[in-house]
């Protein structure tokens, strides 16, 4: 793998574990939302890089846009604050 | 390797998720990240340093040039189940919220039987 | 034209599709289209008569060939079941007629049709398996189409079918793993040569499933219910079908699949039978005496048709495992004709509560005028049940008795004696409670059933009065399929048997002719020489009071309390208080797991992972120490 | 918080299990076993450029017709789930602004081309029935999300997944007909890179593609009607 690839995906897979604990640990859930949206089109970018073009697809389109799309409505539906512990 | 590493990481983060979190939306979040993560860990267990994508075209023909394909087809199944799975987790939360008027799993105690 | 085994079996199911799709066009359509499906399997079968297929494969599983195949027991039984099936079909479609899911009903029945086929044609141990269960779900879903308590019997039917089920499973995957083959042959071959504790293991299991499935004395528990709270037509399929499926796949694989040389060889004979085959004689025995009393003190009419049903299956099973060919033929003639005579009753019965819209016998009565041919069909059926000439069931059980007298064994023929008195003493409440005695005032309008409701009882009661008189034309079907079996096949004639070692000659026809001319002399003496009045029911008195209309005075209400009185205390000792007592500590302990399940979804979360978390110790550990 | 260290412990200990087991497959290290095969005879078996569609399709066949099922049976939980509680609750989705109406006409078709693009060029190119089926519905999101009064017609959506479906299972029966094994290849390979190739993988993926299209934007229509379903569940 080229070394500038290797350090882009590791950047992309540090950005994605950031995104990933901040997606469950900020307290407004559209912005978990959000964030964890970031972290599944990140993911399908390193798809991408490992050589899975397809995978990269369906993990845009259904990882990232539909479930996103899912979160944000049952978000939208029930209340936005995370408000336990 | 560090694909590996950060996989298991998405992992661990997505069953902490799954333990720790009273929400409900928070606790899809996590099985939506043990989902990702592993399969982040399929699709790299099948890569091959320097191959190209498992698919031919005109200046790629040699096949022993490219990454496994069974991995990603694997993958592609589970990213799909996966997103039906989710699509089923909320609307049950969605429903459930409807019934109780909480998203906190401590208030919503109907499991037992 | 020439059919394959595997296109008899689909027919019916074909046709159930079809009729299922032509239930959208309208109801004729339907019932036309199916009723072509059930009658087109006796052409198909026509051509396998007298012949013997052992291997029309159809389908590889675990790189083994499934087979079908064709003997001259299993054609004997096709061709009563398509029989069977016809008419309860008929008898469906009025049963079901203001039912909404009457066109689900005749897709689950296509499927039973196709899977009894399935069970009969099996020449592999997978295969019937996979029949046999397919059965018993239908069953189950038919059940439920039933009477108010038939929730419960659904219940009640699908534990045992599966206790069967596992039962058997754990027997095929056994023998499939020893012998490496699904086949017949193949099992029979490796049994042959097994250990004994093997031989005895896998027959247990596997008759444990037959038995649960023919309602045999310990296994029985499911059965009265079920048969009585199941839809009329359906009662009809499981005594005389289901019933008989798993009696053939006992026949099967008692003497075709392990062997009566098998048995001889590796456990002693007691009169004459392996010990096995022996402790059989003695359940089946058991099944007569507690079937044949439970049954006389049943206060419902499809109760006691149940409880009969019991005890004419042990009337079977007895006759099977004496092992010899008078006892063998005897138990296949009385498959054959319990199937047709406990038809009739379920049918005449059925009539009854189409009509009626009630099963409790007190409050019936003096049907007799309204209902004459469901009468009729009722007095032939109820004859041949307690085994008197000239009807069917008397040949039978004539040649199990004989069977048990050749054999030397005085108790069970003593059991199987009262069992036959016992028996006329059920049906004759039957009939009494239902069809003799004072009419209720509610039933003034009741009219006969439909004449196509009349049909199948009426088939079935000429056949029984044929197979009566001329006992040659079933045994025909019965020494081929003994021969099958490897049996000497007894000797028979068109009228009867001949004399022969072990078995007195018998001549139905002229003890027919006897007993008809001793009918004839009572009724000449009794209409010709003092001359009889005929009076109404109530011209009358009663403990000196005029009789009315609206007053009761025959009791039907605990017909035979004396009898009751008797066997109570036996009673008491009912196989289904163990059952009840082993559910309560069940549920007892169930109580006491169920803690674990708080009702919190962390409980549940947290097992989870401990549970993982346990099995990842286990492989770091284990990687660690290896 | 000791609760938390608990399970903390608990986690690393599974993620050290999968990590020794992962210990044996190096990454980035040729270790393709059945791969190999399908690298080898994707092209002069099937007739598909996309090795990974060929999987999938060709030599997993049943597989995907499973995922399709536990596709179709997910969009029936949601709907069941959605149709069984009561749809009291009426909340007004915000209203979209101008650049967004706008935006959505335009994308909208594109949308659907690129979709239909995606799944007829399934076996030649990335991509496939679940990508584009799965960008059609994105498209009908946009467009839910755009136009407040925007509502499928679920009876032609449902008529749509049905025949996708259908497509699945009678190219499988024509196989089992015809070839004797149940999705058995009934059609010519064609040459390599032509859209008309890979025997029974493009009316597959068509059909897979218009069924997970027509089911996402039904569960999307599910989870997104709350003001606009009272008629549709009104029916129910």
């Amino acid at each position: 793998m080229n070394i500038y690839i290797l350090i882009f995906s590791y950047l992309l897979l540090v950005l994605t574990i950031i995104l990933s604990i901040l997606a469950i640990h900020v307290k407004d859930l559209l912005a978990a939302v959000i964030f964890m949206g970031g972290g599944s089109l990140l993911v399908s970018l390193v798809f991408l890089l490992l050589q899975a073009p397809d995978v990269a697809m369906s993990e845009a389109a259904i990882g990232a846009a539909l479930t996103m799309a899912i979160y944000i409505v049952a978000v939208k539906k029930t209340e936005r604050e995370d408000n336990d512990d | 390797m560090i694909f590996y590493i950060s996989a298991l990481l998405i992992i661990g983060i997505g069953i902490y998720a799954l333990i720790i979190k009273k929400n409900l939306i928070k606790i899809i979040i996590g099985l939506d990240l043990i989902e990702t993560g592993i399969n982040l860990l399929i699709v790299s267990i099948g890569y091959v340093n320097g191959k190209t994508a498992p698919i031919f075209s005109k200046d790629v023909m040699n096949a022993s040039l490219m990454v496994d394909p069974v991995p990603q087809a694997l993958t592609l199944t589970s990213i799909v189940i996966g997103a039906s799975e989710l699509a089923l987790a909320a609307a049950f939360v969605v429903l459930l919220y409807r019934k109780y008027g909480t998203l906190d799993i401590r208030k919503i105690r109907s499991l037992r039987w | 034209m020439n059919f394959s085994l595997l296109m008899i079996l689909l027919t019916p199911i074909f046709g159930g599709l079809l009729a299922y799709a032509g239930s959208a066009l309208h109801k004729a359509v339907r019932n036309i289209f199916f009723l072509i499906f059930l009658i087109l399997p006796f052409f198909e079968l026509y051509q396998y008569a007298n012949k013997t297929i052992d291997n029309f494969y159809y389908l590889t599983v675990l790189g083994q060939s499934l087979s079908l195949g064709i003997n001259a027991l299993s054609f004997m039984l096709s061709l009563l079941f398509s029989l069977i099936f016809l008419l309860a079909y008929i008898f469906l479609l009025f049963e079901f007629d203001k039912s909404e899911d009457s066109d689900l009903a005749i897709l689950e029945f296509s499927f039973l049709e196709g899977a009894v086929f399935g069970v009969l044609f099996a020449r592999d141990i997978l295969s019937f398996f996979i029949f046999f269960e397919i059965i018993a779900l239908i069953i189950f879903f038919l059940i439920g189409k039933g009477y108010e308590e038939s929730h419960n019997a659904q219940l009640k039917y699908i534990t045992w079918a599966l206790i069967g089920a596992n039962s058997m499973l754990a027997a095929v995957v056994f023998l499939f793993f020893k012998a490496g083959s699904f086949g017949y042959a193949e099992i029979s071959g490796y049994l042959s040569t097994a250990p004994t504790p093997i031989v005895l293991i896998t027959f247990v299991l596997f008759v444990i499933g037959f038995l649960i499935e023919a309602s045999i004395m310990p296994l029985h528990v499911w059965a009265p219910i079920t048969y009585a709270e199941a839809p009329d037509s359906v009662s009809v399929l499981l005594s005389s079908v289901v019933k008989k499926v798993g009696l053939y796949l006992f026949t099967i694989f008692v003497f075709s699949i392990f062997g009566l040389n098998l048995f001889s060889k590796i456990m002693p004979r007691v009169f004459e039978a392996p010990l096995i085959m022996y402790v059989l004689q003695w359940i089946g025995a058991l099944t007569i005496i507690i079937g044949t009393f439970v049954a006389i003190v049943q206060e419902d009419a499809k109760k006691i048709l149940a409880w009969s049903s019991i005890a004419q299956s042990g009337y079977i099973l007895l006759g099977l495992s004496l092992g010899t060919p008078l006892g063998v033929a005897g138990g296949l003639l009385h498959i054959v004709n319990h199937s047709i005579f406990k038809g009739i009753l379920f049918f005449v019965v059925g009539g009854v509560i189409y009509r009626t819209g009630t099963k409790n016998l007190s409050e019936l009565g003096g049907l007799i005028k309204k209902m004459p041919i469901s009468f009729i069909s009722m007095l032939l059926a109820i004859i041949a049940t307690a085994g008197i000439p000239p009807l069917n069931g008397f040949v039978s059980k004539y040649l199990i008795y004989e069977a048990l007298i050749q054999n030397k064994e005085p108790l069970l023929l003593t059991i199987a004696l009262l069992g036959g008195t016992g028996s006329f003493m059920y049906v004759y409440r039957l009939i009494h409670s239902i069809f003799l005695g004072q009419l209720p005032k509610k039933y003034e309008g009741v009219k006969e059933v439909p004449i196509l409701m009349q049909v199948p009882m009426l088939v079935l009661s000429l056949l029984a009065l044929l197979f009566g008189v001329l006992p040659g034309i079933p045994m025909y079907f019965v020494s081929k399929a003994e021969a099958f079996l490897g049996f000497d096949p007894i000797k028979y004639t068109l009228t009867g048997f001949p004399e022969q070692p072990g078995l007195h000659a018998l001549n139905v026809p002229i003890i027919s002719a006897a007993l008809m001319g001793g009918f004839v002399v009572a009724a000449l003496i009794f209409y010709l020489l003092p001359k009889t009045r005929s009076v109404h029911q109530l011209d009358n008195y009663y403990a000196g009071e005029i009789l009315t209309e609206d007053v009761k005075y025959n009791y039907s209400f605990g017909f035979y309390s004396f009898f009751d009185d008797i066997i109570k205390p036996f009673n008491e000792w009912s196989i289904d208080r163990i059952y009840e007592n082993f559910v309560g500590f069940v549920k007892t302990v169930g109580d006491y797991i169920r803690r674990i399940y708080t009702g919190n979804l962390e409980t549940y979360v947290s097992l989870g992972i401990i549970i993982l978390t346990i099995f990842s110790l286990i492989y770091i550990i284990g990687g660690v120490l290896w | 918080m000791i609760r938390k260290i608990v399970y903390g412990v608990f986690i690393l200990i599974i993620i050290a299990a999968i990590a020794i087991f992962m210990s044996n497959y190096k990454f980035g290290v040729d270790k393709m076993d059945v791969g190999k095969y399908y690298l080898d005879n994707t092209v002069p078996q099937t007739g598909a450029a996309n090795v990974v569609t060929s999987v999938t399709l060709f030599y997993r066949g049943f597989d995907t017709l499973g995922e399709v099922t536990v596709l179709f049976t997910a969009a029936l939980g949601v709907a069941v789930l959605y149709f069984m509680g009561e749809n009291k609750r009426k909340q007004k989705l915000q209203e979209s602004n101008f650049v967004t109406k706008i935006g959505t006409r335009v994308v909208f078709p594109f949308i659907l081309l690129t979709g239909a693009y995606i799944f007829m060029h399934g076996h030649l190119t990335p991509g496939g029935g679940f990508q584009g089926g799965a960008l059609i519905a994105t498209g009908f999101l946009l467009l839910y999300l755009a136009y407040e009064e925007t509502s499928i017609d679920r009876k032609k959506f449902y008529l749509v997944e049905g025949l996708g479906g259908l497509t699945y299972v009678i190219i499988g029966l024509l196989g089992f007909f015809m070839k004797g094994s149940f999705l058995a290849n009934v059609l010519p390979n064609g040459t390599l890179f032509d859209l008309l190739s890979g025997g029974i993988m493009l009316p597959i993926y068509i059909g897979v593609g218009l069924k997970v299209g027509s089911e996402l934007s039904n569960i999307i229509d599910d989870l997104m009607c709350e003001v606009k379903c009272e008629e549709a569940g009104g029916e129910e």
